[in-house]
């Protein structure tokens, strides 16, 4: 019986539903740093912290909505918030882009 | 309480909107505007997305698995797809002219801008 | 960045699988998310980062700006040759059951094929030049605003 | 079975998310820039690996799921080597232009 | 030839002159040749119409149709004849003084200034053979454009502001009133209220009132802006453009108060009372009655002004919009002999402002004189030339013996016919009365002139400078005109059977 | 040659990975596979016009070498992490960061990477810069306990290089 | 040529697109012109067709299906006597001026940079050309993307001769965003209520599920489609500077290369004419547009202010090609005012009015663009007596001037016409006021200008000027005897405006 | 309440502090990095909205080409931006005023997510999502397409070799491109993306005319 419960309260998306939501609260935390600095340098740590975050949260949603094969996007997201930090430390470091 | 959950989106897209179009009419710096007006666009689109929004859907890519499923519609998302595009477009154009400006002008503040021209004749 | 060599290994370890995802990407749009534009992007963010690790004229050697003229044109060409060789065989500007009219089910996909990598090789031909353009005059020898420094470090 | 995979997703879940929601609160909380680059570099990376793993689980739902974990597990390996990557970059450029790290006792930044 | 080819040919030809002249510009004697030739085959052209006007006919041309619905057509009838009869005829002199005057003074821009003259013809003529109210408009804003060139022909200051003036007034009146009564008169023929925008007897709105789709207010209004929008026709307070246009070189002058502009102004205010408002139907409805006492306003205003006038060219067109005003009046009285009268005055103006204008230019040209105080004597050693003045003075009086005086007499008959209409005589009292103060006022500020040049004697400063007549041309063009207001006092059969067909079409 | 051959064969696992169209017989995987081969082939012919395999080291024995060193890598974070969730969630602030030099002697780029991200990965140390002329990191570390887990670490990397441990 | 015959409404778009294209990649040494100049003739060639056959088919209506798919779901083009007549002057002018840019242009720009110059040139054609053919709301924005999107750079390109070209262009395309943003989220309302993005398909709902509930207890999405149209109604006031949201024009106007103010003047805001007038006729309809809504008393006070501030402000300038950008403003104000008076006459002045508009400004641009071409600027005193040294130009210059104010037998009158003539049919005799006291007012712009060029006095040290080379007079001078032409006899052009305004109002079947 | 529908709120309520953040920052550097932060969170909310391309766009435009573009520009023209005055009034009572103009509209909508909203019920939904563009019974899209195949049927009927069943043409993009996204794109409305492109060449044509040759680079281009 427990077990039978257990089970239907498991096949619910609340679990990946808390996940999501704790990712989302960490995100909010992220930003305030982002907003409130007070240097560059955290500005960008926060960034690419809610970077990873959203890489998490998009591929979490793809298995909330059933369809993980949108994982594709998750993927693309961890790859390319990579490429927008490096822009903005060869900026910082050098001044320049190329 | 259902009439927020109903319009929630729309009114947060319209508030977005509303603080892109106060950057584009308040902020002087150029770069400042040019991202207020690409933020504006992204009310658009948020706009457009919620339209196509079904209550149990998922993404429009076919789930041969699921017959049953249920799925937004994809027309509004092939319109935004357009949509970003151009927005990114717009936005090149935007920042190519703006170091034009500050080459020829050495500011990108239009207040400064508009003090230089008129100490100049035209 | 050059000097620097986590940079250095994790710009030459990341560009070859960052354009076969985007070449799967290209190839797969009609199956999964993603298509033409988004291939198109990543194919030119491979080598954007290349060019801010190694240098936006060691970028440009690899591929030159007349290339990425070419190819910028040559995208929206096959996209709208595509559309034009439908209409020379009888058919509606763009109407794919002219490439193969006895079973127009066969001829389609090779159609949304053909237009998606026009689009995706223009996007990506765009974007790098977006990127030589923008970094074009930040050269070495330019000087230094310090000015700019100060606020980026102590915000 | 299936419930105690269940069960083990549930676990993983929670936990990455607690990992996570701990990388965000030490990067709002720690003093200066170079501790705030520990939670941010460290945790992130449990949280991501926990979320994956239960996501990897979950997987084994669909009869498509090798393909979904290929993607994970390439996901995980990217993520670990671009992670320490982009924080060792920040740090070295704060620490370039002469952001002073914080000491015991100071103020906090 | 047929008499459609006649009218065509009649626009035509000041047309193709106007481009020979253009062509011919680097051989003056070419050029000029050019303009007599031209002017004497237009007016050859038009005058060949004369018989079979006097016979009733009324041939038409058809030219295009701008916009569906809008045709540029032309008919010939006699009060158009009448115009377009007296415009060509004095365009003859005119080119023969304008050749005496340009090369007498040495002007710059002959071409230009011989070139654009045909254009006003062609304009004035088209006007006067204009067959509805959008051709007789066309025709009427190209003679402002036409002659606006002239009026600035000396390309001074002075010049640029008073063009100013001149288009100023002339454009706002035509586009703001004329313009708005045409279209408005069209939007309600699209409606199909009345008949259409062609002139016709006896007006075209009686229909349209009568059932009322037209509100008297709105016709009554029309009117209104067809008076006011007709600026040329210089009733007060739209004058100033005339005086203003003194600046230009006397030919200028001439052709503009006598030949073609003014003469344009208050012909349009006959033709659109005679045939688009009718005479009947403004009576019917007693509209327009203010007409009356604005043109008697303009005479009376008009007089004591050009009475303190000592630039001579400034007497002259302040006398010219007084005179003007007689023609509105005789229109504004609305019986078929007052309007007749109208029509007559047109002629008896025209010869005499015309010879007045002349000898004004002579006595500048040969005397570079143009102040009345300095004319004292020079009658004595300009004696064509006075004498001719002379002769245009009475007949701006209305003595007999000029052809001034048979318009007046017209008029009064007019005025006599009017009493009989039923309703009290105010109107007629009071128009009597400004005939009479303004015969009074006009031999006040021309007699006086007369009597300088021939009685009083030349100061000593004229004495150092002797001069005689002006260039033979400009005498000649003078005396033939002064004989043309002398002449049709005795022979006015022509124009007293086109003014008799003018008044059946008004009764 | 070899190593670019190695480059191929992994990239075509990848799109392998993500693609999943593997079916022969079906006309458009069979396209989408030619598509995957031509693309594995041109991205190879690309890196060696780059160069980017010349400075490499051995780069397939680092790779064979790795899965226990993972193992070990995976727990020495496990043990950061929580060590970090600790001071995170202290009531009371509980840090002293400081920075220190380590040295170190590996051979490829790859391994220095693999150290440098290692570092970053594990217990309260972050590597803040790279002296490659003195061969030497700078480390911060949140409190003053990581110096021997360094070295520790220091050694296992060489050994995946296959090298000694250097001193 | 049957082939070309049966597509024509796909290929006078993708025409100048290709060819576009071909010109960025291979139209160096000069080869670039040839191309726009070849690609504009054959553009022109098949707008002609177009009309033709539109006027000739009993349906009055041409549809052209992309790819095959029907209305709803595909992009449908659709060609009816209004917008063919909107395609002909979009390339007639687009063909003129591309003959005038040939020298002018080459003046202005580096020379490396040509051929991509004439790219963007027949990229703003394309995007013109098929903003106005179009029959799906969407494809419209993009297709003012494009058209924009090119314009923004054509108008910056005007640097090398003032760098304010730079501060107009960017202002130009903030607001110019902002407008096609505006025009978006207008379709996104509508489409809420509707689901559909083909034009004739929204109205089709529009009318037959949305506005009958109105009149009962229950009206539905009544204020999202009053919002949704609002918005457009907006933004496409903005694209087409309308009273009071036209700051983004004198500028741009004023500082683009000389060409290139001539085809924004002549078209540009055309075709966003066209299309205000496309999505109140066509798209909602005048029932909710006029009858519903009354928006026809908001265009018409800004149209009135338009005309007269527009007309005011031109008379203050002495930039003369800022002096031409407002007087742009008060002839925009001329057509909104007549679609506004949702009659036959009012309609066809609207219509009529984009062509001899075109005709007209275009004339007048390119004569300003030779004093530009030999001076470097064109302000007031610059012109002092040049009517001896640059008779031809300032010949046309004025004859244009003469269209503007519209002095009969020129192109002006008959819009005036038409549009007086409208504006006393509805009852507005106030309107009618206004557009003659705003031809005297562009009466007194123009000619202050006249005088300077014929009775100015040229300083004695001033260079002599030249004429402008032949291919910059011949267009000028087509385009100012065309504006004679039709001034004279309009019967072509008033016959197919009043026969699309008439389908407009659903007067003809 | 659906956790989709929580997410959602979360989301945007973030969103809309991200933006507020980058319009208000003092600083251009951190604006384009919260501009970032603001793309990256859209992401969130497309993905929680269905919209996994719009999704993987902002992937790719808003993480990657934005950010280089905007960074691209702060080096060129630095990245100090004048402090003006904190708030202007106008402004802001025009935006409210439009915003509120808006959100009046937005009153009698359809609402969020529910099935049965017009957008929904067109044909064009059923079309794009594998229902039988056929199975729209009334709608004036089904009667056009009937009309159309009527009259595509009768055009091929005598010319067999181009005779095709449209049905069968139609049931293979529901059976074989699961990518509704991708099918509309590239078939029903593969003209606008045509233009989309060429407005991404009209960019880049732009910031060649515009940015190239600066710095003495001798500017080329062109094969001829
Ligand atoms: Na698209
Ligand atoms: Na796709």
């Amino acid at each position: 019986m427990i077990l039978a419960e257990v089970e239907s309260m498991l096949n619910t998306d609340i679990p990946t539903l808390v996940g999501g939501v704790a990712l989302l609260f960490g995100i909010m935390l992220l930003l305030v740093r982002a907003i409130a600095g007070p240097t560059n340098y955290d500005r960008i740590l926060a960034m690419n912290a809610i970077g990873t975050k959203t890489a998490l949260f998009v591929a979490l949603l793809g298995f909330i909505t059933e369809r993980p094969a949108f994982l594709d996007i998750a993927l693309a997201y961890a790859i390319l918030n990579f490429v927008g930090t490096i822009a903005i430390l060869k900026f910082i470091r050098h001044r320049r882009l190329g | 309480m259902q009439i927020v959950l109903d319009y929630y989106n729309y009114w947060i897209c319209i508030i977005l909107m509303m603080v892109g179009f106060y950057g584009v009419i308040a902020k002087t710096n150029l770069i400042k505007k040019a991202l207020s007006m690409s933020l504006f666009q992204t009310g658009v689109l948020v706009f457009y997305i919620s339209i196509g929004k079904v209550d149990g859907g998922t993404g429009p890519v076919l789930d041969e698995a699921n017959p049953e499923a249920i799925y937004s519609n994809p027309l509004p998302h092939a319109l935004m797809l357009t949509a970003i595009v151009v927005g990114v477009a717009t936005l090149s154009v935007a920042m190519a002219i703006i170091v034009n400006i500050r080459e020829q002008y050495g500011t990108i503040d239009e207040r400064d801008i508009s003090d230089i021209e008129h100490e100049t004749e035209e | 960045m050059k000097d620097n060599v986590l940079m250095r290994v994790a710009a030459r370890w990341n560009m070859p699988f960052l354009i076969i995802f985007a070449l799967y990407t290209q190839t797969h749009g009609e199956l999964g998310p993603g298509g033409g534009f988004q291939a198109g992007v990543m194919i030119a963010a491979a080598f954007i980062v290349y060019g801010m690790v190694f240098g936006a004229d060691d970028m440009q050697r690899i591929v030159p700006r007349w290339i990425t003229d070419l190819l910028a044109a040559l995208g929206v060409l096959i996209y709208a040759g595509t559309g034009v060789y439908c209409l020379v065989q009888g058919y509606t500007f763009l109407d794919y059951t002219a490439i193969n009219p006895a079973n127009p089910g066969a001829g389609e996909p090779w159609g949304m094929v053909s237009v998606e990598w026009g689009v995706g090789i223009t996007v990506a031909a765009v974007m790098m030049t977006i990127f030589n353009e923008i970094t074009e005059g930040t050269l070495p020898g330019q000087e230094h605003d310090k000015s700019d420094t100060e606020i980026v470090g102590k915000a | 079975m299936q419930v105690f995979l269940d069960i083990v997703v549930w676990v993983l879940l929670i936990a990455g998310g607690f990992f996570s929601l701990t990388a965000a609160v030490g990067v709002l909380r720690f003093p200066d820039f170079y501790t705030r680059l520990h939670p941010a570099g460290k945790n992130d990376t449990l949280g991501v690996l926990l979320f994956c793993s239960a996501m990897l689980i979950e997987t084994m739902k669909y009869d498509y799921g090798y393909l979904v974990a290929g993607r994970l597990v390439l996901m995980v390996l990217f993520m670990l080597m671009a992670s320490p990557i982009a924080c060792h970059a920040i740090t070295q450029a704060a620490y370039v232009d002469g952001l002073r790290p914080w000491k015991k006792g100071e103020p906090r930044r | 030839m047929t008499p459609e080819m006649t009218i065509a040919l009649a626009l035509g030809t000041p047309l193709v002159g106007s481009m020979l002249i253009a062509m011919a510009g680097r051989i003056p004697n070419l050029r000029e040749t050019f303009t007599l030739l031209t002017a004497l085959a237009t007016f050859g052209l038009v005058a060949s119409l004369y018989p079979l006007v006097i016979q009733g006919g009324q041939p038409e041309l058809f030219l295009l149709e701008m916009v569906p619905g809008v045709p540029l057509s032309f008919k010939v009838e006699p009060l158009g004849m009448v115009y377009a009869l007296v415009a060509t005829l004095l365009w003859v002199p005119n080119s023969l003084y304008s050749i005496g005057y340009m090369r007498g003074n040495n002007e710059k821009h002959q071409t230009r200034f011989y070139f654009c003259f045909p254009l006003a013809i062609a304009s004035a003529v088209g006007i006067a053979f204009s067959a509805n109210i959008f051709t007789m408009f066309v025709f009427y804003e190209t003679l402002t454009f036409s002659t606006f060139p002239l009026v600035t022909h000396k390309n001074n200051s002075d010049a640029v502001k008073s063009g100013r003036v001149y288009l100023g007034i002339l454009l706002t009146t035509s586009v703001c009133f004329q313009l708005l009564a045409v279209l408005w008169i069209y939007a309600l023929y699209q409606n199909g209220d009345v008949s259409g925008i062609d002139f016709v007897r006896g007006g075209i709105f009686k229909q349209g009132l009568a059932s009322g789709l037209v509100a008297p207010t709105v016709f009554g209004l029309l009117f209104f802006l067809y008076i006011y929008g007709i600026g040329k026709a210089a009733i007060m307070p739209v004058h100033r453009w005339l005086p203003a246009a003194m600046v230009a070189p006397t030919p200028v002058s001439a052709f503009l108060h006598a030949v073609a502009v003014v003469k344009a102004g208050v012909f349009c205010v006959i033709k659109v009372t005679v045939y688009v408002f009718g005479a009947e139907t403004l009576l019917q409805y007693n509209q327009g009655h203010w007409l009356i006492y604005v043109a008697g306003g303009t005479i009376l205003i008009g007089s004591l002004i050009a009475m303190f006038q000592d630039n001579l060219k400034r007497r002259l067109a302040y006398s010219t919009i007084s005179q003007l005003s007689y023609i509105v009046l005789g229109t504004a009285l609305l019986t078929p002999i007052s309007i007749m009268a109208a029509t007559l005055h047109i002629i008896a103006h025209a010869f005499g402002k015309i010879t007045l204008f002349f000898a004004a230019g002579s006595v500048y040209t040969a005397a570079h004189k143009t102040q009345v105080s300095q004319l004292d004597g020079i009658g004595r050693r300009m004696p064509w030339t006075m004498g001719a003045f002379t002769v245009g003075t009475l007949s701006m009086i209305g003595v007999p013996v000029v052809v001034g005086f048979v318009s007046k007499w017209f008029l009064i008959s007019g005025v006599i016919q009017r009493w009989e209409l039923p309703g009290g005589h105010f109107d007629e009292v009071f128009v009597l009365v400004v005939i009479l103060f303004s015969t009074l006022l006009n031999a006040g500020y021309f007699l006086p002139i007369v009597y300088r040049a021939f009685f009083k004697p030349l100061s000593d400063d004229d004495l150092k400078h002797p001069h005689g007549e002006a260039p033979w041309p400009m005498v000649t063009a003078l005396t033939f005109t002064a004989g043309l207001t002398l002449f049709f006092f005795y022979w006015n059969k022509p124009a007293l059977e086109l003014a008799e067909l003018v008044r059946r079409a008004v009764g | 040659m070899l190593r670019h051959l190695i480059l191929f064969v992994v990239l075509c696992g990848f799109w392998a990975a993500l693609s999943g169209q593997l079916d022969w017989t079906v006309p458009s995987q069979r396209y989408l596979m030619g598509c995957g081969l031509v693309s594995c082939a041109l991205t190879t012919l690309l890196m060696w016009r780059v160069g980017f395999l010349e400075k490499e080291g051995n780069f397939v024995m680092i790779a064979l070498r790795q899965p226990p060193y993972l193992v070990w890598l995976l727990w020495q974070i496990i043990i950061s992490n929580w060590d970090v969730a600790v001071r995170v969630w202290k009531p009371k602030l509980d840090v002293d960061p400081s920075m220190i030099k380590t040295s170190y002697s590996l051979k490829s780029e790859l391994a220095v990477a693999i150290f440098a991200n290692s570092i970053t990965l594990t217990p309260g140390t972050v590597t803040v810069d790279i002296d490659s002329k003195n061969r030497e990191f700078l480390v911060h570390q949140l409190s003053s306990t990581g110096e021997d887990g360094l070295k520790f670490m220091h050694d296992k990397v060489a050994k995946l290089e296959g090298g000694e441990a250097a001193e | 040529m049957e082939l070309i015959h049966k597509n024509l409404p796909a290929l006078i778009v993708v025409l100048p697109l290709c060819m576009g294209l071909l010109t960025a990649i291979v139209g160096r040494r000069g080869l670039g012109w040839w191309m726009a100049m070849a690609t504009n003739s054959a553009v022109l060639a098949m707008a002609g067709q177009l009309l033709w056959n539109v006027m000739h088919n009993g349906a009055f209506e041409i549809t052209y299906q992309m790819g095959s798919w029907p209305a709803p779901f595909g992009i449908v083009y659709i060609v009816d006597p209004l917008n063919a007549a909107v395609l002909l002057v979009v390339s007639i002018i687009a063909c003129v001026l591309t003959l005038y840019a040939r020298k002018s242009v080459a003046s202005e720009i580096q020379k490396n940079r040509l051929h991509f110059f004439y790219a963007l040139w027949l990229f703003c054609t394309t995007g013109l050309l098929g903003i106005t053919i179009t029959g799906d709301a969407f494809n419209l924005y993009v297709l003012l993307e494009i058209s924009s999107l090119s314009t923004y750079t054509l108008v910056a390109l005007g640097r090398s001769r003032n760098r304010r070209a730079l501060t107009a262009a960017i202002n130009y395309l903030v607001l110019g965003s902002i407008g096609a943003n505006f025009y978006l989220l207008g379709i996104a309302y509508l489409y809420m209520v509707t689901g559909s993005l083909n034009i004739a398909d929204i109205r089709h709902i529009l009318e037959t599920t949305v506005f009958p509930t109105w009149a009962t207890d229950a009206p539905q999405y009544r204020t999202t489609v009053i919002v949704g149209f609002a918005f457009m109604a907006v933004g496409l006031s903005l694209k087409l500077a309308l009273f009071p949201l036209h700051g983004w024009l004198p500028n741009a106007y004023t500082y683009a290369p000389s060409a290139v103010s001539g085809l924004l003047a002549s078209t540009a805001t055309k075709v966003g004419a066209y299309v205000f007038i496309r999505v109140i006729f066509t798209l909602v309809g005048v029932n909710f547009a006029f009858g519903v809504l009354h928006t026809e008393t908001a265009l018409m006070v800004s149209a009135g202010a338009a005309i007269i501030i527009g007309s005011w402000l031109a008379l203050k300038q002495t930039n003369l090609k800022k002096m031409l950008a407002y007087s742009s403003i008060g002839q925009i104000g001329y057509i909104t005012l007549g679609f506004s008076l949702n009659n036959v006459n009012g309609l066809t002045a609207s219509i009529i009015h984009l062509f001899n508009h075109a005709l007209t400004k275009g004339s007048m641009f390119m004569a300003l663009g030779v004093v530009v071409y030999r001076l470097g600027n064109a302000r007031l005193k610059d012109v002092r007596g040049l009517g001896r040294q640059l008779p031809v130009s300032m010949a046309v210059f004025t004859a244009g001037g003469l269209g503007l104010i519209g002095v009969p037998l020129t192109a002006g009158f008959i819009s005036k016409w038409y549009l007086v003539t409208g504006a006393i049919q509805a009852h507005r005799y106030e309107m009618a006021a206004i557009v003659l006291f705003g031809s005297l007012l562009a009466l007194m712009y123009v000619w202050r200008v006249v005088e300077q060029i014929y009775f100015g006095k040229r300083d004695e040290n001033a260079p002599k000027l030249k004429e402008a080379p032949v291919t910059m007079l011949v267009p000028m001078v087509l385009l100012v005897a065309a504006s004679i032409y039709f001034g004279i006899d309009a019967r072509a052009s008033s016959w197919v405006a009043q026969t699309a305004a008439e389908l407009l109002l659903g007067v003809k079947a | 309440m659906n956790g989709i529908l929580l997410i959602d709120l979360i989301l945007l309520a973030l969103v809309l502090v991200a933006a507020v953040a980058t319009v208000e920052s003092r600083n251009l550097f951190a604006a384009a990095i919260l501009s970032s932060i603001y793309s990256l969170l859209m992401a969130c909310f497309w993905t929680s909205m269905d919209a996994v391309d719009v999704a993987y766009t902002e992937a790719a435009v808003g993480a990657g080409i934005s950010t280089i573009l905007l960074i691209g520009t702060l080096v060129l023209t630095g990245s100090r931006e004048t402090v003006r005055k904190a708030v202007h009034w106008p402004a802001l009572l025009l935006c409210l005023a439009v915003g509120s103009v808006l959100i009046f509209g937005t009153l009698d909508m359809p609402a969020f997510g529910d099935p049965n909203a017009p957008a929904q019920q067109h044909a064009l939904y059923e079309g794009f999502t594998g229902q039988n563009i056929l199975k729209a019974p009334g709608s004036k899209a089904a009667e056009d397409y009937e009309a159309y195949l009527a009259t595509e049927d009768a055009a091929h009927s005598h010319d067999g070799e181009h005779a095709h069943d449209e049905h069968a043409r139609h049931d293979y993009f529901h059976g074989h491109v699961p990518n509704q996204v991708t099918s509309v794109i590239v078939t029903y409305r593969a003209f606008d993306t045509m233009f989309e492109t060429c407005v991404i060449f009209c960019a880049g044509i732009g910031m060649i005319v515009l940015l190239r040759g600066r710095r003495g680079n001798p500017m080329k281009g062109g094969l001829l």
